[in-house]
């Protein structure tokens, strides 16, 4: 059998993001039932998002590969994880991405990138129901 | 891009509207610009979500500043979102933020 | 050399986790910096408290080892990962646990209870700087 | 066991209070309750923070809670916190929510 991991390699720009969750769920779709697939569209996205809006990457590397009967993402960026929460003020709806991927996959994964060894990389993992 | 794919109509009288797409950071300013007139509106809102096919973090957050931009007027309701559109809703707390998820007018 | 694995065991209950905390700071003192064991006495803390919030569990079990130069803390639980959030209409400052977590060690992986496989497990990786 | 090590001292006038010990959720309910007056107080308060070893995420709902209560007639003015406090602090963004973090009265 061919080794079916798939590597896709964007700019880190949120215009990307569409093609590249549209990728994943085709990709995951002969493994995972549609309602996991749409969870793992979203955790795909929001990991995304964050590389785009707080990492300072340019690009950003997402990998999709099986992990036993399991759906592993990893998504990687070459910035520096922001401690410090940006945002406007008093709005109780922001910073739910994190909250979000680890509430749709069964394994989620932060390796923070910091100035000493740059690179943020998530690992979002999803198993069969 | 992605912004082709988004369409956003507001129904008559500033009572709401209906979003289409795929809703992400990517279209974030758009539909704030788009639905800045409700801002300015008081009392209940309704988003139709029927063809909305995908909602992230950041759309939960737009949700929630029409909420707040209520200021007890009234609520934000999300009518008719789709099955993982709903699950999004239910896992961010949106109930407790003071909006109603309703499949009927 | 000795092992110097610890494992703490106890009942979940929001009282002891100020004595968790202090046992794992005692630990990790030799490896850490004085700030790093502060932070990492932080995410200890939020992990232990969100498994009394919201697992259901009776019991938490927290070990702390090293791994290389790296000090490493595990929290489990046996109980099943809320996906819903809970909380007070409207409160902005809610639901940091895990964002504050993420801020405070180099490594955090959350993988979560399921009805089918209980037990949700945290965690988190200190390494020196 | 915790509580005993959690001290609120209310300063006159309503204008604040000091903190001392450890705060996390199992002094959450103590905490809030020795702090009710100050919900109904307005202007700016001051908590002076410079016996606190300690705060976690629920700390710091606390004083996000305080700050909602001042409605735009003052802020919570953060006094002395130690290295890792204000480390904390400034992690969760509490200056973005509109608290100030000061070093003097
Ligand atoms: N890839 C990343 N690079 C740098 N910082 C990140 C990254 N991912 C997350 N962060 C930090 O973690 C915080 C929390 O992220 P999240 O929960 O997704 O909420 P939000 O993105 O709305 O702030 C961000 O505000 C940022 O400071
Ligand atoms: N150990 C756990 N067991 C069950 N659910 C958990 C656990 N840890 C986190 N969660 C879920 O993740 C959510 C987010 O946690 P967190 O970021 O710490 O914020 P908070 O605890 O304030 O809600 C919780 O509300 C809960 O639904």
């Amino acid at each position: 059998m061919s080794d079916p991991t798939l590597r896709i390699v964007f700019p880190a720009d949120a215009a990307e993001l569409r093609d590249v969750r549209h990728r994943i769920a085709a990709w995951a779709a002969p493994y995972l039932s549609a309602s996991d697939v749409e969870d793992l569209k979203l955790a795909v996205t929001e990991a995304c998002a964050n590389a785009v809006q707080h990492s300072g990457t340019q690009e950003i590397r997402v990998t999709i590969s099986l992990d036993g009967s399991c759906v592993e993402v990893v998504v990687e960026d070459d910035g520096v994880y922001q401690m410090h929460l940006s945002g406007v003020a008093g709005d109780p709806g922001a910073h739910r991405g994190l909250i979000l991927m680890a509430a749709m996959v069964d394994d989620l994964s932060l390796q923070r990138g910091t100035e000493k060894r740059t690179g943020t990389r998530v690992r979002l993992v999803k198993c069969p129901a | 891009m992605s912004d082709e794919a988004v369409r956003v109509e507001l129904t008559d009288g500033l009572q709401g509207a209906k979003l289409s797409g795929e809703l992400d950071i990517a279209v974030y300013e758009k539909l704030t610009a788009e639905l800045a007139p409700l801002f300015e509106a008081t009392g209940d809102l309704i988003l139709d979500l029927s063809d909305v096919a995908f909602v992230d973090s950041s759309t939960i957050r737009l949700f929630v500043r029409l909420q707040q931009s209520r200021k007890d007027t009234g609520s934000v309701v999300l009518l008719r979102p789709q099955p993982h559109v709903a699950r999004v809703l239910a896992v961010s707390g949106v109930g407790e933020l003071g909006m109603r998820v309703q499949d009927q007018t």
